[in-house]
């Protein structure tokens, strides 16, 4: 039949395939923030309303900014795709509980801005942004986003000390009386969110069981850290803290689970994965015990997210060309 | 042929331009000379000489003398109060961390011992080896007479080095060790 | 062809050397802590840039192709020995916030840019106000990236004069990443791409 | 269940490159079934699998190319055609004549002189998701299937013949493995999952390793090639699995050339605006404009999927989640490949081995980001494939024809 005479016309026309896992960039944000759902309960519950106001102002800033930001560039504003949401709860996660709310404003605008946006939006990032806006925060007001200095207000049943200062200051002598356990389950001073280790592991645990992030670079992440202290701890355990102390304290989980693993500012190969994650807990180790910042985490992360395009270069061969060429 | 001439031209061009340069740089370079050498004393040692020897009435910068010792050139400042002179201050150096750094030495004339000590120059970590320029480490040489150890602690001196900065320290105890030898001639030849 | 005096007035906005034509970056980006920093940079070169211009236009016909890039050179080193000279003996304070860079202004693109592209082909007149106004416009970058980044970063404005004008009171706390190299990155940064958004 | 013949076919000529390949018929001409239909040779060459008159002839563009397209008002009674002969003794032919033979014939088989296959796989995979047909193939014509086997044992020279089968399908499989007392394949039971069923993935999923060049081809495609040898002509039937809205699928035996519309309504399913209609599996089909399209030899499944199903693939930006790589059989990047095509960077598809993509479509099924990635990577194909025409390096397409019944397409 000639095509004048076809009586169904309005078929839909798509390439293939025809159906879909069903999984949506949305879906794999919510599902970053319903993971860190238990550690938003622990926060609150520990700090009070000031951990409440942090979370808040931080998600609240965030979701504006990105607004903002779309409107003036006049890009489809995409507020609802929950990666703003995210940025915004990574923040205050980073954050102590006490730091005023126009330095949580000034640290997501330019996580949102500059670290997101600039770079062509989602996809786009070749940084994390929350850590690039973090290190402004850093540079500029390292006081107020200093952790022993944040909590000093609470009463905790813990040491405010942060146990990275003390093994900075003091050695590792200082920091063996710690109880593993006791800062495995979120009793050590840190973000607002982020010392809740237990519950941080859980719910990165709770992405990969869910597909969101590949086991890979959490868990390299960790074999790293744990690698490179070991050498430092066998040579000098006198002066060098043990493996799991550099695992439990400061930020490790929360980097490890949910900062290394951002899907624009990390490797997509298998391998490069590998590498990227072991990369991330060699810096962070070596930032912690070589450089006056008792903190590594977040340099190594972005030190890594330089190199992560290099690393993406390292790909397995394709099985039908070795066919092919033997 | 045509090629040489221009070959020629090329050569002429260049080294005329060259030459015209370079005679009005020197000649520039020798009108702006003394008073370039007088900003940089004003600037660079004007602050530490003002410090050292606090207490003077003079212009410190002017009443400055050039005295030769050993085939060495050294400015050397002097403090007057009410037009006879106290103190004296002058520049040595030492090997730090970083580098080479220009320690300034003052002395009171009246007591022979160290009126005190200014690093006027250095290349040191800021923040770690950079802390031997503050206060609270200059100021331990402060009134120590000329026989005193001028070295660290930890080497059999009587200096307190900056937790940390043992190096820089150190430096600053050479550049020390190597200026006051030189007191006495110096003295001799400013007063007179 | 252009009228004489578009030739000053192109330098403020189309040709604005660092957001238009992208030149003299390194030195925008190292000297732009504060407002008059950016002021004396951009005066120091507006000087070699003029000086540098008339000569070469000058001397446009006697100098052969084949060694015109050391003669440039020659001459804009010289004046740039001369501007060194003279900043550190009467504005010293000046000679040590601009440091290193004002040797550099030999190396900065826009010098040898223009004396290649505007001043070897053009009348003296025309070069003398190309340099003018390709140096003020450079200078007004300048001005302008060193305000932002001094307001932002000090909270203040003409720190380092003695005009100096603390703009939001003793409780600000200033955002100090500006006033470090990253942050003139991302600053010069916003500003290309504003520049780029406001097009022509 | 068997379609029953349509008042009306349609038979599609494809058309060569350069636009050649009208058929040697006019309106009203009475053709027969077996009959040649085109003029064309080898890849071209079209046989009528009804007997009737040419009511129209007209230009049919269909996704995958243009197409000449015979409208034939069908007669009940099929008539042989009288040219349409087998080949005597075909099985003690010479191996290269007998392969020269069905290449210009319109069968393609990938063996050649300087290179033989070091295996015979018959892949009784299916070709894609929800596709069903190969349980009929199989318990149809095995016998068929079987004496194929034989032949191409003795033609390509290789010893090794394995069927390939999924667990379920073992008995019909060890029935055309075993011939009397001889058995010539051996069986191998393969898990039933995507994309196996292709034939670059195929050697990779066997138990048997070390296989590099094999043959491979579907029970379908060996049928077909049989029934020309032994008959003159290609079959003139296809089995098409045909899935409706809710999935259920129905295997259905349908005359070449019988309009979509036909079957579907046979298979008692409506189809509405804003609808889709697939030919081909899930994965891979095609989705086509209209339902006035006939069966042909490539197609083993029409779907129709309603409208609050379809899926949207689109062009939102790749977040670089890596799970396409994750998926992909061939171990490629389709994210990267898809960003280069989308920034028209195909010389970097190349270095990205794009050629080696085998558009089996689990990267923009996986996809995060909803990317159509398969199309990206088709069309920087086309582009890639084009540019080497214009620079006159016209590469030989090795992709020659498998699993097609080779009526009348191909």
């Amino acid at each position: 039949m000639p095509s004048s005479e076809i009586k169904y016309r309005n078929l839909v026309i798509s390439s293939a395939p025809h159906i879909h896992e069903g999984r949506s960039y949305s879906g794999a944000m919510y599902t970053f923030i319903i993971a860190l759902l238990p550690a938003v309960i622990f926060a609150i519950s520990r700090y009070g309303m000031d951990a409440a106001r942090v979370i808040a102002v931080s998600i609240a800033s965030a979701m504006a900014s990105e607004y903002i930001i779309q409107k003036l560039f006049r890009k489809p504003v995409a507020i609802n795709d929950g990666n703003a949401l995210l940025m915004g709860l990574l923040m205050a996660f980073i954050l102590p509980p006490s730091v005023p709310w126009w330095l949580i404003v000034v640290g997501c605008f330019f996580s949102i801005l500059v670290g997101k946006q600039i770079f062509g939006g989602r996809g786009g990032n070749t940084f994390h942004p929350v850590l690039l806006g973090w290190v402004t925060l850093r540079f500029s007001w390292a006081d107020y986003i200093n952790y022993s200095y944040g909590a000093i207000n609470y009463t905790l049943n813990f040491s405010v000390e942060y146990p990275l200062h003390v093994l900075k200051k003091s050695g590792a002598a200082a920091v063996s009386g710690l109880n593993y356990l006791d800062l495995f389950l979120g009793n050590q001073v840190g973000g607002t969110g982020a010392s809740a280790v237990l519950l941080i592991l859980i719910g990165g645990l709770f992405l990969i069981a869910r597909g969101v992030i590949s086991w890979r670079i959490p868990f390299s992440y960790l074999a790293g850290v744990a690698a490179t202290a070991s050498v430092f701890w066998l040579a000098d355990s006198a002066k060098y803290a043990d493996p799991l102390f550099h695992i439990v304290v400061g930020n490790v989980m929360i980097g490890a689970f949910f900062f290394a693993t951002d899907y624009s500012s990390s490797p997509a190969n298998k391998t490069a994965m590998l590498i990227f994650g072991f990369g991330c807990g060699l810096f962070t180790v070596l930032f912690r015990i070589l450089s006056n910042n008792p903190n590594g985490v977040f340099f190594a992360i972005l030190f890594m997210n330089i190199l992560f395009p290099l690393l993406d270069k390292i790909r397995p061969a394709v099985p039908g060309k070795v066919m092919k060429e033997a | 042929m045509k090629e040489y001439i221009e070959y020629i031209k090329m050569i002429v061009v260049l080294s005329t331009i060259s030459a015209v340069c370079g005679f009005g740089l020197a000649a520039i370079s020798a009108f702006t000379k003394e008073r370039i050498e007088e900003q940089k004393l004003l600037n660079v040692e004007g602050p530490t000489v003002k410090k050292i020897l606090a207490g003077s009435t003079n212009d410190l910068i002017k009443d400055r003398k050039e005295i030769v010792i050993n085939k060495q050139k050294y400015i050397v400042f002097i403090g007057k109060k009410n037009g006879a002179p106290w103190a004296l201050a002058y520049t040595t150096d030492g090997t730090g961390f970083g580098g080479e750094m220009s320690v300034m030495i003052g002395f009171d004339l009246i007591n022979d011992t160290l009126a005190g000590v200014g690093i006027t120059s250095h290349k040191e970590t800021p923040g770690v080896g950079s802390r031997v320029t503050e206060d609270s480490f200059t100021k331990t040489f402060k009134d120590k007479g000329l026989n005193a150890v001028f070295k660290i602690k930890a080497d059999g001196g009587v200096i307190d080095a900056v937790t940390g900065a043992t190096v820089s320290s150190r430096g600053v105890c050479g550049a020390v060790q190597k200026g006051v030898p030189l007191y006495q001639d110096i003295k001799k030849q400013v007063l007179k | 062809m252009a009228s004489i005096a578009q030739e000053f007035t192109k330098g403020f906005w189309k040709e604005i050397p660092p957001f238009r034509l992208v030149l003299g970056i390194c030195a925008a980006l190292a000297v732009t802590k504060s407002l008059v920093d950016g002021f004396g940079m951009g005066i120091a070169l507006i000087f070699v840039l003029v000086c540098s211009n008339i000569i070469i236009s000058m001397l446009r016909k006697v100098i052969p192709k084949k060694v015109r890039l050391a003669c440039y050179i020659v001459i804009i080193a010289t004046f740039v020995v001369i501007v060194e000279l003279i900043t550190q003996a009467y504005v010293y304070s000046l000679y040590e916030a601009l440091g290193i860079f004002i040797p550099l202004i030999v190396v900065n693109c826009i010098i040898l840019g223009r004396a290649e592209a505007f001043a070897s082909k053009k009348s003296v007149l025309r070069s003398a106000l190309d340099g003018l106004g390709i140096g003020a416009g450079y200078t007004l970058a300048l001005v302008f990236l060193g305000a932002l980044r001094e307001i932002l970063g000090r909270g203040t404005l003409f720190a380092g004069s003695q005009y100096v004008i603390n703009l939001f009171g003793p409780s600000f706390k200033p955002y100090a990443f500006m006033v470090e190299a990253p942050g003139a990155f991302v600053c010069l940064g916003l500003l290309l791409g504003i520049m780029n958004v406001l097009g022509d | 269940m068997d379609v029953s013949l349509p008042k009306q076919s349609v038979l599609l000529i494809k058309k060569s490159a350069n636009g050649e390949g009208m058929p040697a018929l006019s309106s009203g001409e009475s053709i027969k079934t077996g009959g040649k239909i085109s003029d064309a040779e080898g890849k071209l060459l079209a046989y009528s699998p009804v007997t009737g008159t040419v009511a129209e002839i007209y230009n049919l563009p269909r996704v995958d190319g243009d197409f000449t397209a015979v409208d034939v008002n069908t007669s009940e009674n099929d008539v042989w055609d009288e040219n349409c002969r087998g080949i005597d003794n075909y099985f003690d032919r010479e191996p290269g004549a007998l392969v020269s033979l069905l290449c210009d014939s319109g069968f393609a088989l990938d063996i050649r002189k300087d290179e033989r296959p070091d295996a015979v796989i018959l892949n009784c995979l299916e070709s894609d998701l929800l596709v069903s047909i190969n349980r009929n193939v199989l318990a149809e014509y095995g016998d068929t299937i079987r004496r194929g086997l034989r032949l191409l044992k003795r033609i390509s020279g290789s010893d090794i013949v394995i069927i390939a089968v999924p667990g379920d399908l073992r008995d019909f499989a060890e029935k055309v493995a075993v011939d009397g007392s001889e058995r010539i394949a051996v069986v191998d039971l393969l898990k039933p999952l995507y994309p196996f069923g292709m034939k670059e993935i195929i050697p990779r999923a066997l138990s048997r390793k070390g296989i590099r060049r094999p043959l491979v081809i579907t029970p379908e495609y060996l049928n077909s090639i049989i029934v020309f040898l032994e008959h003159g002509s290609p079959p003139v039937h296809k089995f098409i699995t045909l899935i409706d809205r809710n999935n259920v699928r129905i295997n259905m035996k349908v005359r070449i050339g019988t309009p979509i519309s036909h079957i579907l309504r046979e298979g008692n399913i409506k189809i509405s605006e804003l609808d889709k209609l697939v030919l081909g599996g899930t994965m891979r089909g095609k989705s086509s404009f209209h339902a006035e399209f006939p069966v042909t030899a490539d197609i083993d499944a029409i779907m129709v999927q309603d409208r609050d199903a379809v899926v949207t693939l689109g062009n939102e930006a790749c977040v670089n989640c890596g799970k396409c790589i994750g998926v992909c059989p061939n171990k490629l990047q389709p994210h990267l490949l898809a960003r280069y095509s989308e920034f028209s960077l195909f010389e970097r598809c190349r270095d990205y081995d794009i050629d080696y993509c085998i558009e089996c479509g689990l990267c923009a099924y996986v996809c995060t980001s909803r990317r159509a990635l398969v199309h990206y990577i088709v069309f920087a194909k086309k582009e890639l494939a084009k540019m080497a025409k214009e620079g006159d390096h016209a590469i030989e397409s090795d992709n020659i024809g498998e699993g097609l019944a080779c009526h009348p397409v191909k």
